[in-house]
């Protein structure tokens, strides 16, 4: 049998320098491959090229036995190619269902013009059905994708994949802001467009997600091929040490301090309809971590902490003194600093350079009497690159032109330059690799030591349970449980985020 | 780029386009392509009758735009009102087009909305005529009637109308040439700059009647007749441009005060004040200062109060008195130099209030 | 409107007052209510049938234009050049009819050339790849130049063909017919923006035109498209403009740009894109006549009208955004 | 700029001729060395030190708002009212000096009154949220009211102080006064721009504001300094306008805005924000003002210069994206 899709010896540079190497990848009917590299390693890279997002400087791509030339976004969707990229590919202002059904319309009659008429209730009515009966949520599809939250977003963009007559589904870093419960859902759909004798490629920096849901991986290493095995035929470490070309033992490096004083001490903070009553105290060197269904508040508590939403009862106190929180600036006068969870809305500034970004937060680091010294900024962004081992050509590179992670990393390192007292973090790891984890661990680890605290939320609950001291798990807008990190399990993560506590002695019983 | 532009320049220069004043240089020469004199018409003239209304009445006055020269045609037109009784006589009320938006659009707006209420005379000045008709012809058929005013032209089909009310353009342009002729008599190889306006009726009737006065002496050339629209600015660096390209000019002929005062500012700078002369058009407050100081040499009085005084005359008599008028009313055109500026009347350039004049 | 539409039935229990105010657009609504009730009680001619159809007519040529920007503003653009087209087009269609030409023939080539000026604009914007404001900028500035040279500022008139007058100033029972061709027009392009892909199309450029192009969207073809149709719609103004006046004059239309934008973004329509909002639109072009209405009934002295309608305007769109704001706030 | 200067650390080997052609704004400098060959050719009287400086002073009042309009579109935005507020300034200090007011006295409270006219476009922008486009629409359409309601159209004139007179018609060896205030300027606002908080922030804002927001830049801080500049920078052009004609006349600067807009972008600032070329502003102006020289040098007919100057801003702009795009593409 041919595989649906074969790319040979694909080679791509960007400014001369090479990105792709004479790299394949074959695809066949109801298969999923996992693609997995280091951050910067020419995943997102190659299936651009397949989606005709950039041209390839060489090399075929063969569709069913057939050299195809893939020029733009609308031949690639021509051939049967849907994707679901990295960063978010959404309209803001429009509703559900229009993004769903976004270049794939229903209409009453069936022709490809621009003046179809369209049956939008009809549209509405699949778009409903597809995210309830496919992905399990129960969305009103007539709200607009700015007016819901990010992994709901992210499931919108899944749902537009799924529902679509698509031969090849590409899916660059889908599951980094879904939770547990969501992730299932999308290896269920997954594992049902397999069984329709659909192809899928499947790219992710969890190696366990790759090895349970993949029949097969490839693994780039700086734009080479470096393995394609079957998933049955190798372990994790044979993975590992093909991405990075060596073993991490550790990915967890945690270092349990003694806690010091109080630092940060929140008492019934309430906020209508988001959450309530939340109350939780951050010591120095400690590493709390928020977790919980999506919706459950937990982002908006993390954001009231840096002045970005009102609260309307409580109180924070702050180093012993009462706190208001009116405003970012209020925040950041205080040694606050917030990693943003969406980082192509509200982190990267894309048409600046590297070391811009890197800097942008702290400023006054690069002034001279004042003026900005293009010699002070060069080496704090070497430095940071060091650090967090960033992939880049140069510090003035456009950020835009870096890859997903290596971008994460830039938005790390900028908030770390402002030595803030308190680190608030959504999603901190979001699409770096297993082997820049393990550095980025490190670095928060001998930050808090310097008597600073931490608060996360995440949606991967080993990450929490590997760094965080405590864990907090919200359910409906209140806290339902906290968890001692070091004895906690991830059981017992997932059972609270679903299951209200006080139903615990029953439970117990059972 | 872009112009955009709106008022221009007092003198009836409407912007960005070119109204104009009335037409018809009755006696003399082909004047511009369709100043067309619509004295012949009169016979068959669709307009509403003669009228004995009861004072006081009501005027609505429609200028191109607010500028220095419709604000001296209202002084007129108030200074006539108070002679007459003042608020006894009539209700005078100013509409015009804001700037920023077409005035032709506007001023076609506001004729509309004066046919509702009950107005008893329409002073209509417009750029061009011939896209009002619709309105002018309403007008009459409802009894009201129309009285132009500075108009550049008088469309033939216009039967609709009362009188015309201005001077003509092409005379007043045609007395600076008359001026030149006269100053530099045989003098050789005498070069002159025009600096334009917007093109337009406007423009070109000005342009025209300079030029059929230096028909027959080949010693006068226009050697450059670019457009500095209207202003000042533009006269200027417009004027800095022309002397650079040509160095020996002699005469400048801003068809504007404006635009002359600015080629007096460029002229000025490079020291050549003594080499150039530069005349203005419309006899504007300003320009009669540049040449009682002696810088702008002469300029064109163009009797703008004096037109406002013919409207309300015009308009008297034919609403409230029931005469005829005639169907072209023009002012005199007096072109002043330093040798006769101060007989003009400043008084000319203000509102006086007058004493009321019994009939 | 469909955004109102589906927000609706968001929250179905929600007062009808509180959802008007809340919508995008509302403010005009609301702007216009005290408009209309402030002027009838200053002023006996403002409340009345004749003078109501007057100022809508008056506004009938802006609105027509308004769909057009509508479209382009939703889709993150502008065209200055909107204006410049209608200026051509009315000459164009002068110039034929008083050449000889049959009037239903030269209607159709001013509504071709109207168009070709449209995708002109497009063939700007997307193939040089030029901003919108400067690509028509430049156009406005061509097309004005070009109506200049032709008409040496001197208007083609006597255009006394009653089939050619009827357009702008006939009537179809009280109604005068151009409000009737605005009503067709404003049906026609609701279906398009809000039943089509077309619409789906321009408002996804203008939400996220990134991704509309990941999605596979030819944004070309939509652009193209949009200010093709946009050519069309000025020309269609044009035409009735000139029909109004029986003249095309080298100046119609000038500075019309603005006003068409004002009255879309005062209509509802964002600036920022993915939002239209288009029935507001046409409600934006009248409450701009009816501010210049109201001046001129009021007898205003005209050296205020700038500073009214300047004031007007930032009051109108702050009245949507104050509205707006509250809204998400709560 | 600043990214050319960064550019240029990237591939150090790459040719001076390919960079230039490369960097943003590079077409500004391809289109003004083409104009000024063709010119010099065509015309002896072009290429003179005299008529090179006449052009550039009749640049300078562009110029100078062109350096506000710089810092505004970098930073996403625009502005319509720096005409008006260049007309309102040209008034507010031939009255005052008029008046008998001392003439430093009156140019700083003519250069204040323009800043605040820029803080209030800043404050409707940041306060009330409405668009640039139609907050400053609204602005310009009430300044150039009242300006008509202040001078009822006639000009305020008779400035003949020496002092004053300097302002523009001075010199300082060969080269005029004005073209020393712009140098000045630029150098200035260069600073500010590639090596100041507020450049980054104006330039971060522009590339994307959400995350200017949360990385703790003040936007509405930002926004209101950056259009009271420009508001600063519009009463020093209308002062040195006033100034060179010794009057202020209301329609002064009437139009500029499209003109500072063109200028801008010609020179290479990209109307998406994010980006600025200050220096390019400059040729821009400067190309622009040399256009309307070459068409008074070579006396073509005024009817052709409207279409001259709009062909000329889409080639100049178009110059530009075509060397970005070939920079881009390979
Ligand atoms: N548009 C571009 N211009 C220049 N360089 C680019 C561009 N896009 C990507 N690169 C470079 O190509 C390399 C591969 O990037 P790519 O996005 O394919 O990595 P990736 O494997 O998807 O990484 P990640 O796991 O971080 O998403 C990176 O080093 C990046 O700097
Ligand atoms: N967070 C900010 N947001 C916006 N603008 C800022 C911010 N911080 C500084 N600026 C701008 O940069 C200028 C220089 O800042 P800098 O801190 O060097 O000076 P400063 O006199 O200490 O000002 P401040 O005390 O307000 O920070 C400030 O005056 C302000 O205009
Ligand atoms: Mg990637
Ligand atoms: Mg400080």
């Amino acid at each position: 049998m041919t595989p649906i899709l074969s790319m040979e010896n694909i080679e791509k540079s960007f400014n001369r320098v090479p990105v792709l190497e004479k790299v394949n990848l074959t695809l066949n009917r109801g298969e999923i491959v996992g693609l997995m590299g280091e951050n910067g390693a020419g995943k997102s890279t190659l299936i651009k090229i397949l989606c005709g997002v950039y041209p390839k400087d060489g090399g075929d791509i063969i569709l069913d036995g057939k050299k195809v030339n893939i020029k733009d976004a609308e031949d690639a969707q021509k051939l049967g190619i849907r994707t679901i990229y990295q960063e978010l590919s959404l309209f803001p202002t429009m509703t559900i269902a229009e993004n769903i059904f976004m270049h794939n319309e229903i209409g009453y009659k069936n022709h490809k013009g621009l003046i179809m008429p369209l049956d939008i209730k009809g549209m509405n009515r699949i778009a409903h059905k597809v995210l309830n009966d496919r992905l399990s949520v129960d969305l009103d599809v007539t709200r607009r994708i700015e007016e819901i939250p990010l992994a709901q977003r992210q499931l919108v963009e899944i749902a537009r994949a799924v529902y679509s007559d698509a031969s090849i589904i590409i899916m660059d870093e889908p599951t980094t802001t879904l939770e547990t419960k969501e992730k299932e859902q999308l290896f269920k759909v997954m594992r049902d467009l397999k069984a329709q004798g659909k192809a899928i490629i499947f790219i992710s920096h969890h190696l366990d997600e790759v090895m349970s849901i993949c029949d097969r991986v490839v693994v780039l290493r700086d734009g080479h091929n470096a393995l394609d095995e079957r998933t049955s035929d190798i372990n994790m470490n044979d993975l590992i040490s093909a991405m990075i070309g060596k073993s991490v033992e550790n990915q967890y490096p945690k270092v349990k301090f003694e806690l010091g004083g109080p630092l940060l001490e929140i008492k019934n903070l309430s906020s209508r309809k988001k959450y309530e009553d939340i109350s939780f105290t951050l010591h120095e060197k400690e590493i709390i971590g928020i977790v919980g269904l999506e919706g459950c508040g937990k982002n908006e508590i993390l954001r009231t902490l840096f002045g970005l939403c009102p609260h309307d009862a409580g109180e924070i106190v702050y180093k012993g003194k009462g706190l208001r929180l009116h405003n970012i600036r209020d925040a950041m006068n205080n040694r606050f600093a917030f990693l943003p969870g969406e980082r192509k809305v509200e982190g990267i500034f894309p048409i600046q350079s590297m070391a811009w970004n890197t800097t942008i937060a702290s400023m006054e680091k690069i002034l001279t009497n004042r003026l900005v010294s293009t010699k002070k900024e060069t080496a704090i962004a070497r430095k940071c690159v060091e650090d967090f081992s960033i992939k880049v050509n140069t510090p003035s590179q456009l950020i835009s032109r870096m890859s997903g992670g290596n971008q994460q990393k830039v938005m790390l390192a900028r908030w770390m330059q402002t030595n803030p007292d308190i680190l608030l973090l959504e999603e901190p790891t979001r699409g770096i690799d297993v082997n820049a984890k393990t550095e980025v661990y490190k670095l928060i680890t001998q930050y808090v030591q310097q008597g600073k605290g931490v608060v996360m939320v995440s949606s991967e609950e080993e990450e929490v349970l590997g760094i965080c001291d405590k864990v907090i798990v919200v359910r409906n807008g209140k806290i339902n449980k906290v968890l001692d990190a070091a004895s906690a399990s991830l059981e017992e993560i997932k059972y609270y985020s679903v299951n209200d506590s006080a139903d615990d002695t029953e439970g117990a019983s059972c | 780029a872009c112009q955009t532009s709106n008022q221009a320049p007092a003198a009836d220069t409407p912007s960005t386009d070119a109204p104009a004043s009335d037409a018809a240089p009755a006696d003399d020469a082909a004047p511009a392509d369709d100043a067309a004199p619509a004295d012949d018409g009169a016979a068959e003239s669709l307009a509403p009758p003669p009228t004995t209304k009861e004072k006081p009445i009501k005027i609505a006055f429609v200028p191109v735009v607010m500028n220095t020269m419709y604000d001296m045609v209202i002084s007129g037109c108030k200074e006539e009102i108070d002679r007459n009784g003042g608020e006894e006589f009539a209700e005078f009320l100013v509409q015009a087009p804001s700037s920023n938006t077409s005035t032709i659009q506007e001023q076609t707006n506001i004729l509309e909305n004066l046919l509702q209420q009950d107005v008893d005379a329409i002073a209509l000045s417009t750029e061009n005529e011939e896209a009002m008709l619709p309105y002018i012809e309403a007008a009459a058929e409802k009894g009201i009637p129309v009285f132009l005013f500075n108009m550049a032209t008088l469309a033939p089909e216009d039967k609709w109308y009362i009188t015309s009310v201005g001077f003509s353009q092409f005379d007043a342009g045609k007395s600076i040439g008359e001026w030149v002729v006269e100053e530099y008599g045989d003098t050789p190889d005498v070069q002159i700059a025009v600096l334009e306006g917007f093109p337009g009726v406007l423009n070109t009737q000005r342009l025209e009647g300079f030029k059929s006065a230096l028909e027959g002496h080949d010693n006068l050339q226009i050697v450059a007749s670019q457009a500095a629209d209207w202003t000042r600015e533009k006269g200027q660096t417009v004027t800095e441009n022309i002397i650079t390209a040509n160095p020996d000019i002699d005469f400048i002929f801003g068809m504007y005060d404006e635009m002359a005062l600015g080629a007096v500012a460029a002229v000025k700078a490079k020291g050549m004040l003594d080499q150039i002369k530069i005349a203005g058009y419309d006899n504007t407050k300003d320009g009669y200062e540049s040449i009682k100081a002696g810088e702008l040499t002469c300029t064109v009085d163009t009797a703008s109060k004096e037109m406002g005084i013919n409207i309300i005359k015009a308009i008297k008599d034919y609403v409230v008195l029931g005469k005829e008028v005639e169907k072209e009313i023009n002012s005199t055109l007096v072109v002043y130099d330093q040798e006769n500026i101060d007989t003009f009347d400043v008084e000319n350039y203000i509102y006086v209030p007058r004493e009321k004049v019994e009939e | 409107m469909g955004n109102q539409v589906e927000l609706s039935k968001e929250n179905k229990f929600a007062g009808t007052v509180k959802k008007l105010l809340s919508a995008n657009g509302a403010g005009v609504v609301l702007a216009y209510a005290v408009l209309v009730i402030f002027l009838s009680i200053a002023t006996p001619y403002f409340f009345t049938l004749d003078n109501i159809l007057i100022v809508i007519r008056q506004a009938v040529w802006v609105a027509i234009m308004g769909i057009g920007m509508t479209f382009i503003i939703a889709m993150g653009g502008i065209d200055l050049s909107v204006g410049a087209i209608l200026g051509i087009c009315g000459v164009i269609v002068a110039a034929l009819i008083k050449g000889g030409m049959n009037i239903y023939l030269a209607l159709i080539i001013a509504l071709v050339a109207g168009m070709c000026f449209g995708f002109i604009n497009g063939l700007l914007i997307t193939k040089l790849r030029l901003a919108e404001f400067i690509a028509t900028l430049g156009t406005m500035s061509i097309l004005r130049g070009i109506i200049m040279v032709y008409t040496q500022g001197i208007p083609v008139y006597g255009l006394r063909f009653p089939e050619f007058q009827f357009l702008a100033q006939g009537f179809i029972g009280f109604v005068p017919f151009p409000i009737i061709i605005l009503l067709v027009l404003l049906g026609i392009f609701y279906i398009l923006m809000y039943r089509t892909r077309l619409g789906r199309y321009t408002l996804s450029i203008g939400s996220n035109e990134d991704a509309a192009k990941l999605v596979g969207i030819n944004i070309d073809r939509v652009k193209l498209t949009v200010y093709t149709l946009t050519g069309l719609l000025c020309a269609i103004s044009g035409i009735l403009l000139t029909s109004r006046s029986e003249a095309a004059v080298a100046e119609a239309g000038n500075g019309y740009e603005l006003d068409v934008i004002a009255a879309t973004v005062i209509g509802g329509t964002s600036m920022s894109g993915g939002k239209a909002n288009l029935v507001g639109t046409i409600i934006g072009a009248i409450l701009m006549a009816t501010v210049r209405n109201g001046l001129n009934l009021l007898q205003v002295s005209p050296l205020w009208h700038q500073v009214v309608i300047g004031a007007f305007i930032i009051v109108a769109v702050s009245m949507d955004t104050l509205s707006a704001k509250r809204h998400s706030n709560q």
